[in-house]
């Protein structure tokens, strides 16, 4: 564990401005809770990415000055957004549509686990969690173009996130294509994690060793 | 004359009765349509089947009615918030059934019942435990679940506009279910805050046409809380 | 053939009128093409029926006059017609949806043959139709809460289009509940037709000799 | 900036191949998007599968692509008119192939398409020939016939207004299947009566999101002929 207090690990605003400079102009992109839902302060406005949100907000802008909050105007999250000139609204059964019908190109989410094969676990902590709460999860995983997810590479407690196979129940299988952590940015591959990038002063070995699972680093 | 504007709740509620289904739209604060549960609170139904996105928060609305006692089961996709808690201990007591659905399943499978398709299949929750037990077969090389049309004996519904023959508007994030709920209920009922004049909505751009509305009560309640 | 001449069958807007009578206001009507689209003309316009159209028009009225004619404002049927005040327009699948929905009060459409058991062949003249035309009738027939048919009691050539079984492809199978020809109207009932009214000077006797089906007269 | 505004129909159509699948909007004269159908017949594309309600008439747009041989099949709900005997000379030489599909399912199987949904049960077509050979089940206790999403390479969509991120409008009963085509469809070309600055469609009454839409084209032609 020492070695990697050596290691610079990405803030989360880091980590969200890494995924936001992956994101091209012109796509459409759905922000799950957290960690995601930073992701929009990074993308400049000059480039237009048009966000969406489950509740039927299709170009949400970023949260209202005080002054300027419209009460009837959320997203998913339940927090007060804008809407982008250009944005429209629609109801549930054509939000879901655009997700299921394969028309987000990308989808953000958090996760308590995603294993090597692309597997995510988001939704619920364990097989016995008697009431717990789904939303657009699913639907999202199973739905949009790609699936990124954006999460600290560990538990508080020291586990790895990032797994061989998840434990706790799924959100979707094979869902996931790229994880960007704290400490790496990984790409789902059909024999493992691929590590696209590394924080600054984390070597392969302290990876590994953060790491339950299948690393593979290009030549 | 075709009047579907009423002049009381009692009228608005009309027929509502023990074991009903009732469809409850909105989505966080807003498109609540809270006055028309308080109607149902007060008709005394009990035994009600909730059909809403999440399960109530605070001490008003659903969850008041769910606090009372009158909700045998709730299917909803989110049932837990910072302020579920009635849910939440009643749920724990064993004095409430869930069913949980995919937000996006839900909204399917009440637009599958607006439009007379009996089911429907999703790749959503396909690996998953919400999929145990569901029928699944393989089309066009993915795997997906069957779900079936979720029809309502009631749906309550807050618009922004409503004109006599139950043509309707929302505001912004407002419409959100209520849209979908007015198709799939066999009553539909509508708080408004406005009544407007037969031909001031634009044919363009009415979000529910009033073949989906039985019933229309004006509610001028404002904007919803912050 | 003699007997009948005395009797007085109705004549198609008298047809269209008896059925016209028959709508309450409030109502959600689909007409088809042929006698059903005359029985808008028997509807006051102080009794509010609402039509639907296939392609997305609900509230349509009548058509215009040539000066107000606008070209684009069709029904189903691809004449021009106008919007009521308080109309408006959806897609074909929010159209469909209303239908298949059973949101419609009434459907109207003309038919082949209608056999006692409610069975409705409206839209090929035989299996051997290579290329029928079947439109929206099929989803009109199964949708819509009621359906009644409006068409001559006999073919050009004098064959009962009331029979025991259809001949034609079906268009629905037991979907009839009533119908209105030149010689009576019938509601579909389990036993067979039960004769609603008969034309002036019309005898039982000759009706059941028009008529290839089984009739039941109320006491 | 997105811009979605192609300036050529060569742009437009860029993509175009041998054997697509092309959703063709339009209802009667109304909502026809003729002059990107001219624009397929330019690129030479053939071996074609065209979806639409209708199968053309006289000797222009759809007919005309027929008359050129350039359809090898044609899905749609009512394939005869007063005017369509290219169609109707066609088929009966065998030259082309026909699915005829009840107009309700067809909408459906296309807004089925656009909404990931796989397949879904109907009570439409149970019971006569066009059901024949497909599944059914007993839902609810109505039979229902299973229906398979139907989706398009290809959707040509005629608009009213378009905005650069490719909102839409549409104008009348020139929407029909217009709005659901263009869902269903990988690439999806608008031909547009009038482009607007982004701002100016309201976004309480678009119809189409253009998160549906690739590629805009101005097409002012005018009315649609009587």
């Amino acid at each position: 564990m020492s070695a990697v207090a050596e290691a610079r690990p990405w803030t989360r605003p880091q980590m969200a401005a890494r995924l936001a400079s992956d994101i091209p102009e012109g796509w459409y992109v759905n922000l799950g809770i957290g960690i995601p839902t930073l992701v929009a302060d990074f993308v400049p406005t000059e480039r237009e990415v048009i966000f969406h949100s489950e509740n039927g907000v299709l170009g949400m802008g970023p949260a209202p000055a005080k002054a300027d909050l419209d009460p009837w105007l959320i997203n998913a999250g339940k927090q007060h957004v804008t809407l982008r000139t250009g944005g429209c609204f629609v109801h549930h059964a054509d939000s879901f549509a655009m997700i299921r019908g394969g028309h987000l190109d990308l989808c953000v989410l958090g996760a308590f686990e995603v294993a090597e094969n692309g597997d995510i676990a988001n939704w619920a902590t364990s097989e016995n969690d008697t009431a717990p709460a789904v939303g657009g999860a699913m639907d999202l995983a199973a739905g949009a173009k790609r699936l990124w997810v954006v999460m600290e590479h560990s538990t508080k407690d020291g586990r790895s996130k990032l797994v061989r196979k998840c434990t706790y129940p799924l959100t979707a299988p094979r869902a996931v294509k790229r994880v960007y952590t704290n400490l790496a940015v990984l790409e789902v591959a059909s024999e493992g994690f691929v590590v696209l990038d590394m924080a600054a002063g984390l070597s392969r070995d302290e990876l590994r060793a953060r790491t339950d699972a299948e690393l593979i680093f290009p030549a | 004359m075709i009047n579907k504007i009423v002049q009381s709740m009692g009228e608005a509620m009309a027929g509502m009765r023990d074991g009903a289904t009732i469809l409850l739209g909105g989505f966080g604060s807003v498109g609540q349509p809270n006055q028309l549960v308080d109607a149902v609170i007060e008709t005394g139904a009990r035994d009600l089947v909730v059909v809403a996105n999440n399960s109530g928060g605070g001490h008003v609305g659903l969850a008041l009615l769910m606090e009372l006692g009158r909700v045998r089961r709730i299917i909803c996709s989110f049932p837990r918030s910072s302020t579920s808690t009635v849910f939440e201990e009643l749920y724990r007591a064993g004095k409430i059934e869930l069913e949980i659905v995919p937000q996006g399943t839900l909204a399917e499978r009440m637009r599958a019942a607006g439009a007379g398709v009996g089911a429907f299949y999703t790749p959503t929750s396909v690996g998953t435990k919400l999929a145990e037990g569901k029928e699944t077969r393989v089309i066009n090389g993915r795997e997906m679940v069957l779900e079936h049309a979720l029809h309502g004996d009631f749906a309550l519904v807050e618009a922004w506009q409503a004109d006599r023959w139950g043509n309707l508007t929302y505001r912004r994030s407002g419409r959100n279910f209520n849209p979908v709920m007015a198709t799939a209920a066999n009553v539909t009922i509508v708080q408004a805050q406005h009544i407007v004049e037969l031909g001031t909505l634009d044919p363009e751009a009415i979000v529910t046409p009033g073949i989906f509305v039985d019933r229309v009560v004006h509610v001028p309640y404002g904007d919803p809380a912050i």
